[in-house]
């Protein structure tokens, strides 16, 4: 295959899916007799606005930490439902030891990391519950972080009350705020009233970490390698158990940290009824969506809280929100299905190719040869 | 050894006279078949006829395309272009239900069971009978055991096929094909996993089929097989057909030279290389199952450098658990493994793998492989904490690429690349990048699990060659193999496992595999003991 | 749902005429619709006459999770807009919230109503305080409304009140108080249960208010507290199934008498309530009129109502007029922002003994508590 | 989708002991729990533990979970991984509400099963025919599917006499059982508070008054789905395709269709669970809350296989029932049957050589024992979480060796072996 075509196979999936989704959701619209000219008119129009952009990516930057925590797991076929209950947990505990009154006398740098580090060992500490079952009782981890997750929301709701880790504030309770110098500051950006989160840097650098681990190092080789044939692993001697256990602990940690940019970069600067929830659940479909690809997944989370952050002109222009759900669940339908599409077309070029050296082969007589090239 | 030109023993029957052309029309008759994958030619431009009632044999070297062409033939995939006639009707398959209403069956190399099904759940899939809408599971099984008895292919049609050894898969999967009433069969390498006695049995099977005017297609490496069944003999090449051959006429060598154009290989050794330096040294190692039973009882051996001991049983006699103990893949409940005088019986398997144990396992595809990875990245399996796979915890990418091009060339692995998938392999060219890469990274014990099953007498040469020169340089070798002429051949030592003991040692100079087939059978034979 | 209006009308018919209510009346509700905000509450000021440039005034609405059709305090607000514009308002937008919402998206959503043309932004729902915090400041020709929270409007917080924002909260525990004194009367077994929706401080002060009214009527008395979900998991309001067998326990328990301050769960817990026949106490609106509750209407002894409706009324009343509310704006039994419904009679043999304990609550002489324990 | 469960891979795979207990020693067994539920009533006085009211409150909570889980059996038997029940279920509860309430509960039930199917179909094409990874899909699906029903919900149920924008206008229920004699009969005997028997009386009185026929229905769909599954040509092929598909295929099995049947089945079944939740109600956005992954959770539970399938919605039914139900302090007593269960299963786990196990089981037991004891209520927060802290405190300690359909979640592409 000549590399022009190379580069077009990439992009015809990615390419493929946003006009197969643009084509559904223009069906979609138009059968429940919105106009799509103004409905797209207001998405396009939504990214004129600077804040939008910005808090497209403040949100994307959530989403990517909670894809990459469920993408460690898929990489070994874990499937880490519990990243929901784990970042909130971990936010929660993390937002209560941040506010604590001992904090405000430590150097800036110093609360920060802390308060990072508490936040991925309480996540890594409850997935931790998970990998343990599972390594030493072989319990199935769908089935225990789906009950650890509702685990989580009854004893975050124990804690946060007044009197035990929280204050009440009007109808709301949160934790005990942090103190200037506890959270991170944030970068302007001109034109807009949102500026950028810092944490983004984390993300990229979570990011990279995980490409890294995963393909440069004999840890995420044995990660794979498991996940591909666990019995071909054992017999090369890669402990299951051992790889269960530290991908499980691995994700709970990166899902420990999901919380901070809203509690580091956020205004509020602590863990109140209003922390946004369900993120966890939103993380495993952009780890589908980008197909546990570090970069993948950029654009994955990108696209997601783009149409998030699109809801609300898209309800200006008078299309319901629950619309927004449906073009999410559709891109995420069309864009596997584009690949699917796209790899079942290499194949047959593949092919093709092989059939026009078979002349060749002829002479030489061995097509293996031939197809080597 | 048995000459090559002996008829195996227990050959009565003489095959009926060939009905070659004259009117009746051939059984199958494949024209002009072209089969590509991607990156390969499968079969290019193949004619192949087979008369009825008939053992027609079909012989190549790995990835020559025989199991592709007989996939065509099972419907089981379309054929670029070319022809099929069964019967003198042409046909065009859509699935393997077309075949087998016109009366073909085959049986795979690769076995086609499903692990969680009874025996005979998995046989009569397809075609169950039933009364009502309900399984009809009396008359299934009473069928079974009738067919079982009928042709001595006898299984316990209420057990889990996970529960059962290689051989009695076997047998499952020609059920399977015999319970369909099929009147052409396909046995892709059915011989590969038996053992002689299995074998004769067998081989009466098919040719009491064949007096019923059933058509048998046989594909095997076992040169001497395939002349004491075959009526007729195609020779492919490389997706190409090189010519037929007259079982009665040809020998195994000119055979061997139609295939591949090299002599026919001979497993043995040159003069013994064993030292005194004992490599490994097991003491009482005792396995239990599950359920606490013992499947391996108080073994005890030795193997010293540049020596190679060779085990000798019927399938499912605890060489796997044996196996399994030295790799430290399953604990053993009583007992010692010291590996070059260090107790390594607490280390894990990978520790053990560093300490230079070389691992080729019987099920490539189960324990050897990745099948999804590309050939490069299955070259880093089991090495994958060593050079030059690793720096230190990092992966060294290139390095293993490298390494991993010098095992294709040396070892003679056919594929397009090292980029492509294990998966895209043929069965033999797999086995060669195993072999290939235990043997890198000089280990001090090498664990060689029916090392040559279904590789071509082309690379079975090379294996054995490069485990010639390793025991030479010094390599300790635990060879466990179901081919008895490759266990004589080849041992240093012999001995035969029997229900998870080891059962006596046998001198190879001696002993033939007629003699070792009883002893691994449970027979008495004190004379040959040395 | 417009027809939802009944609810407000016949909340105040108790106080205006207490003698002259009866199932009769109420079964015409609907047309009292009209001049419902007229009629709220004894002791409430006239309702705002709209006398300024209604043209002046565009309205933008933000609701809370759950929007429109929560039977609950959004529908009740959704309520006081469609009043509005039938009087000839302008409504710019609604935009509804999401449970994954961030802070960030609640101040986009508040900044994109005001700069898509209102000039009166009404957010429902404390969760927009931090958000309106921020934005507020930023649009000082449009005058903002919190439902719901005070902190905006409280003269002690640093930089003092936000100027053109006005804080509309309601006594919850006040018009619970009423019920609770209502369910004291009427019940038998003296065993009164108490269900709410999601465990929140806001559904804690109906519990409060509630648990002192049956308290200071009939010491002996008990109240069994039970709640549906903890948050985030906001189920709770959308279980009738759990509803009901939460109150099936308590009926079956000895219980006569629920109070169901659920939302959309309510209806389960009626449902048991006929199925025992006993009672069920309703919340937000005079549920008996609630069109989705027709089938077990008469088993709702009364309704705790929360007149969000008229807050909203006021404030856009107030732009209207050209004096738009600021500062904080209780809507207590006094201005009859809160109260108890009539509606079905149940209650007329009570309604002396009601019309005391509120006498005393708005003179002061009763302290209702509104924090549980 | 994970792959193994079982702790260690590579053990020859050795016959499973008979672990078929014979009707009589299930009645005993089931003697022993109750006697041991009888003390602690006893002794805690909390009646709702064996409470006739409990009972039919677990089972109004088992029902939607246990055929959720059944929806999952169906699918993942014919090797496709269902995680889009939650959505199918929400699809089921729109049908169910949208005929429902015009045509009467049956109808509802029968436009539940379809718009499940539809769902299931959905399912099926984007696995089967696309061969998209089986959780991308069901995770679109549980996306779409809310989206979807509650646009409809404000399109047609806004306007509907007694409807809203995200509710139906109510649905009668179907008719309810009730063995009058012997309901009353029962009844008294467990109003006299007798030990073991009066708590026998309740158990009995729970499972035959006011049970819904849609209960009895649930019921028999189970053990008709273990039948066809396990004993019948259809079944068989089903499981051949979660099994072994290209073994199946080589056996001229038509394993499309089979998935395609199954996981059409799958969703029809899920739909039901679905219209559970609405009959005798209404349809409620956002209605499911999660019970489609607990029904799966179940499943896993049951080793993919109707009875265990069932224990596992029962046990969380059980408890989840009870918590919601109960407003005395049945959940507390529970710690202490907690503390005595974990007694006995310590004490079987060291005779069976288990000694960790048996200390952590005693340890637990230890701290729920004091729990118990140091406290006389739990806080409602923590109540809320017990069917979830039980169900994964089972899984824990019985011995799971989980054996799911050998090819259940790969993609399968015919002709490609
Ligand atoms: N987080 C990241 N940040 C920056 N670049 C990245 C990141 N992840 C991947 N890349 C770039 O994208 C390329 C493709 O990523 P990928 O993980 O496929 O590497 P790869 O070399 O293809 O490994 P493999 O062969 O195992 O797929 C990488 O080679 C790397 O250059
Ligand atoms: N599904 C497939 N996709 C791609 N290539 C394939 C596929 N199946 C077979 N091949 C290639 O086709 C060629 C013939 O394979 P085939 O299995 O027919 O060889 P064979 O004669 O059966 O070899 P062996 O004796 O080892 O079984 C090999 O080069 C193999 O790599
Ligand atoms: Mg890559
Ligand atoms: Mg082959």
């Amino acid at each position: 295959m000549t590399n022009s075509r190379r580069f077009w196979l990439a992009v015809a999936a990615p390419l493929g899916a946003l006009v197969v989704a643009f084509i559904v959701t223009t069906l979609v619209l138009l059968l429940t007799g919105s106009n799509p000219f103004d409905a797209y008119a207001a998405l396009g129009g939504a990214f004129k606005t600077p804040r939008i952009v910005v808090n497209t990516v403040n949100t994307a930057t959530t989403y990517y930490l909670a894809a990459v925590a469920v993408a460690i797991g898929f990489k070994m076929n874990l499937f880490n439902i519990g990243v929901d209950g784990q970042y909130r947990l971990a936010a929660m505990l993390a937002a209560a030891f941040a506010g604590g009154a001992f904090m405000s006398g430590l150097p800036s740098v110093l609360r920060i990391i802390l308060t990072l580090a508490a936040a991925m060992a309480v996540g890594a500490a409850w997935a931790g519950i998970a990998a343990f079952l599972k390594a030493t009782r072989g319990v199935s981890e769908v089935i225990s972080t789906i009950m650890l997750n509702a685990i989580a929301t009854a004893l975050i709701a124990y804690l946060l009350a007044p009197g035990r880790l929280a204050i009440a504030q009007g109808n709301n309770v949160l934790t005990q705020p942090i103190t200037e110098g506890g959270y991170l500051p944030n970068i302007d950006i001109p034109g807009s009233s949102s500026q950028l989160y810092t944490l983004i840097f984390l993300a990229a650098l979570v990011g990279l970490g995980y490409w890294w681990v995963l393909n440069r190092t004999v840890f995420g080789f044995s990660i794979k390698a498991t996940g591909l044939s666990e019995t071909s692993a054992v017999a090369s001697g890669i402990s299951v158990k051992r790889m269960v256990v530290s991908a499980m602990l691995l994700s709970g940690a990166i899902a420990g940290l999901v919380g901070m940019p809203e509690l580091l970069n956020g205004d509020t600067h602590a863990y109140s009824l209003n922390f946004p929830a369900g993120i966890g659940f939103t993380g495993i479909a952009i780890a589908l969506l980008g197909r546990n690809h570090p970069v993948g997944m950029v654009f994955s989370a990108l696209l997601w809280s783009a149409l998030d952050s699109s809801s609300n002109s898209l309800q200006g222009a008078g299309v319901p929100k629950e619309l927004v759900t449906i073009m999410q669940g559709v891109m995420l339908f069309a864009v596997v299905i584009a690949y699917e599409v796209v790899r079942r077309y290499r194949l047959v070029l593949e092919q093709k190719a092989v059939a026009r050296t078979l002349a060749a082969a002829r002479t030489t007589g061995d097509p293996n040869e031939v197809a080597a090239r | 050894m048995a000459h090559p030109a002996d008829p195996p023993p227990g050959d009565p029957v003489e095959p009926p006279p060939v009905t070659r052309g004259a009117g009746a029309p051939p059984a199958v008759q494949l024209t002009g078949i072209t089969k590509r994958f991607p990156g390969v030619v499968a079969n290019s431009d193949i004619t192949f006829t087979v008369a009825r009632g008939t053992v027609h044999a079909l012989v190549g070297e790995n990835g020559a395309g025989k199991s592709t062409l007989m996939k065509t033939l099972y419907g089981m995939h379309r054929p670029d272009e070319g022809s099929i006639e069964v019967d003198g009707r042409p046909v065009t398959f859509h699935s393997p239900a077309d075949a087998i209403a016109a009366g073909i069956g085959m049986v795979h190399q690769h076995f086609m069971l499903a692990d969680n099904l009874t025996v005979w759940e998995n046989i009569v899939l397809g075609s169950e009978p039933v009364n009502g809408v309900r399984l009809d599971s009396r008359s299934a099984i009473d069928k079974i055991r009738a067919l079982g008895t009928s042709y001595g292919l006898t299984v316990d049609p209420e057990r889990l096929v996970e529960s059962l050894g290689v051989g009695e898969r076997q047998r499952v999967e020609i059920i399977k094909v015999l319970y369909r009433g099929a009147k052409i069969l396909i046995l892709d390498e059915p011989t590969a996993v038996l053992v002689p006695q299995e074998v004769d049995e067998l081989f009466g099977n098919l040719r009491e089929l064949k007096s019923e005017g059933l058509t048998i297609i046989f594909i095997s490496h076992k040169l001497d097989e395939v002349r004491a069944i075959a009526d007729e003999i195609t020779v492919i090449r490389r997706g190409t057909t090189v010519g037929t051959a007259d079982p009665k006429a040809v020998t195994n060598s000119q055979l061997a030279e139609m295939m591949v154009g090299s002599e026919l290989p001979v497993p043995e050794l040159r003069d013994s290389t064993v030292t005194d330096r004992v490599v490994l040294d097991l003491a009482g190692v005792t396995v239990v199952d599950g359920d606490g039973r013992p499947v391996l009882t108080d073994i005890t051996a030795a193997i010293h450098a540049g020596e190679v001991l060779g085990i000798a049983g019927v399938e499912g006699n605890g060489q796997a658990e044996l196996v399994d103990a030295i790799m430290g893949i399953r604990p053993i409940s009583a007992g010692r493994v010291e590996l070059a005088g260090v107790d390594v019986t607490k280390l894990s398997t990978l520790r053990r793998r560093e300490a230079g144990i070389g691992f080729i396992p019987e099920d490539r595809h189960r324990q050897g492989l990745i099948l999804e990875g590309t050939l490069w990245e299955n070259r880093i399996l089991g090495h994958q904490t060593r050079p030059p796979s690793a720096r230190g915890f990092r992966l060294n990418r290139s390095g293993a690429r490298k390494d991993t091009q010098r095992i294709v060339d040396e070892y003679d692995v056919r594929t397009p690349g090292i980029e492509v998938k294990a998966n895209s392999l043929s069965g033999g060219n797999q086995q060669k990048l195993i072999v290939g890469r235990e043997m890198s990274g000089d280990p001090v014990l090498l664990i060689a699990s029916h090392p040559t099953r279904g590789v071509d007498v082309g690379a079975q040469a090379a294996i054995w060659e490069h485990l010639r020169r390793a025991r030479e340089a010094g390599l300790a070798v635990l060879l466990i193999s179901a081919d008895l002429e490759e266990l004589i051949g080849m041992s240093d030592t012999l001995t035969v496992i029997l229900r998870g003991k080891l059962a006596g040692s046998y001198d190879p100079a001696a002993v033939t595999p007629e003699q070792l087939g009883i002893a691994m059978t449970g027979g008495d034979l004190g004379q040959v003991a040395s | 749902g417009s027809d939802n209006n009944a609810g407000s009308g016949t909340t105040s018919a108790p106080t205006s005429a207490p003698t002259s209510e009866s199932p009769a009346a109420t079964s015409e509700s609907p047309a009292a619709t009209s001049e419902s905000p007229a009629a709220t509450g004894s002791g409430a000021p006239p309702a705002v006459e709209m006398t300024g440039d209604k043209a002046a005034v565009k309205v933008g609405m933000a609701y809370d999770v759950g929007g429109r059709g929560d039977q609950s305090f959004n529908d009740s607000a959704a309520r006081g807009l469609d009043k509005a514009k039938a009087a000839g308002v302008t409504i710019v937008n609604e935009i509804e919230a999401t449970a994954t919402d961030t802070d960030a998206q609640r101040e986009d959503r508040l900044r994109q109503l005001a700069e898509g043309g209102a000039n009166v932004v009404i957010a429902v729902g404390f969760a927009y305080e931090p958000a309106l915090a921020k934005a507020a400041p930023d649009y000082p020709d449009v005058h903002f409304a919190i439902i719901d929270d005070a902190t905006l409007c409280d003269p002690a917080a640093k930089g003092g009140p936000v100027k053109n924002v006005a804080c509309l909260t309601f006594a919850e525990e006040q018009g619970s108080y009423l019920v609770g004194v209502a369910a004291a009367l009427k019940s038998k077994t003296g065993k009164i249960g108490f269900v709410g929706g999601v465990n929140t401080p806001l559904i804690q002060k109906f519990q409060a208010g509630f648990e002192a009214g049956v308290k200071a009527t009939k010491a002996d008395d008990t109240v069994t507290p039970k709640y549906i979900t903890e948050p985030p998991d906001f189920s709770g309001f959308n279980d009738p199934g759990k509803g009901e067998t939460i109150a099936k326990g308590m009926y079956d328990g000895g219980s006569d008498i629920v109070y169901a301050a659920a939302g959309g769960s309510g209806a389960g817990v009626f449902k048991a309530a006929k199925a025992a026949k006993g009672w069920g106490i309703g919340v937000d609106s005079d549920q008996y009129n609630a069109p989705t509750l027709s089938a077990v209407k008469d088993v709702i002894l009364t309704s705790m109502v929360k007149n969000v409706d008229v807050a909203v009324w006021d404030d856009i009343a107030g732009a209207v007029n050209g004096k738009p509310l600021t500062g904080q704006h209780v809507y207590d039994l006094k201005v009859g922002g809160v109260g108890y419904a009539t509606s079905g009679g149940f209650v007329d043999d009570i309604v002396p003994q009601l019309e005391a304990a509120k006498a005393k609550i708005i003179s002061g002489e009763i302290k209702v508590p509104s924090t549980v324990g | 989708m994970t792959m193994t469960t079982d702790p260690e891979p590579l053990a020859r795979p050795v016959k499973k002991k008979a672990r078929t207990l014979g009707p009589l020693a299930w009645v005993g067994l089931a003697a022993l729990g109750l006697l041991l539920f009888a003390t602690v009533r006893q002794l805690t006085g909390a009646t709702n533990l064996t409470s006739s009211g409990a009972i039919q409150a677990a089972i109004g909570a088992a029902a939607p979970i246990a055929l959720a889980g059944l929806s999952g059996l169906w699918s993942e038997r014919s090797g496709v991984v269902n995680i889009g029940i939650e959505g199918m279920m929400v699809l089921g509860t729109f049908g169910a509400g949208w005929a429902g309430y015009q045509w009467g509960p049956w109808a509802g039930i029968f436009f539940a099963l379809v718009c499940g199917a539809l769902g299931g179909l959905l399912h099926a094409m984007a696995t089967v025919t696309f061969g998209v990874d089986h959780i991308i899909s069901g995770v679109a699906i549980n996306i779409i599917a809310p989206g979807f029903t509650l646009y409809l919900a404000k399109l047609l149920f806004t306007n509907a006499p007694g409807g809203g924008q995200k509710q139906s206008p109510p649905v009668s229920d179907v008719y309810r059982i009730t063995i009058p004699g012997l309901s009353n009969w029962l009844g008294t005997i467990e109003d006299k508070q007798i030990f073991f028997v009066s708590d026998l009386a309740g158990i009995l009185r729970g499972a035959t008054t006011h049970l819904s026929v849609f209960t009895v229905l649930a019921v028999l769909l189970i053990v008709l789905s273990g039948w066809v599954l396990w004993r019948t040509r259809f079944g068989l092929r089903v499981r051949s395709c979660g099994e072994a598909p290209y073994a199946a295929e080589s056996l001229g099995v038509n394993v499309i269709k089979y998935k395609f049947a199954a996981v059409t089945i799958s969703g029809a079944t899920a739909g039901l669970a679905g219209a559970f939740l609405v009959v005798g109600l209404k349809f409620q956005d956002g209605q499911t809350g999660g019970r489609g992954y607990i029904g799966l959770a179940a499943m896993i539970f049951g080793n993919w296989r109707p009875g265990g399938m069932a224990m596992g919605a029962a046990l969380f039914g059980y408890t989840d029932g009870m918590q919601l139900y109960d407003t005395g302090g049945a959940i507390h007593a529970l710690l202490l049957i907690l503390a005595v269960a974990l007694v006995v299963v310590a004490i079987l786990q060291m005779r069976r050589g288990h000694y960790t196990i048996g200390a952590v089981s005693l340890v637990i037991a230890a701290l729920s024992a004091i729990w118990f004891f140091s406290t006389d209520d739990l806080p409602g927060q923590l109540v809320t979480a017990a069917p979830y802290a039980i169900t994964l405190l089972v899984m824990g300690l019985a011995s799971q060796n989980l054996r799911m359909p050998k090819a259940d979640g790969l993609i399968y592409r015919k002709g490609e072996h």
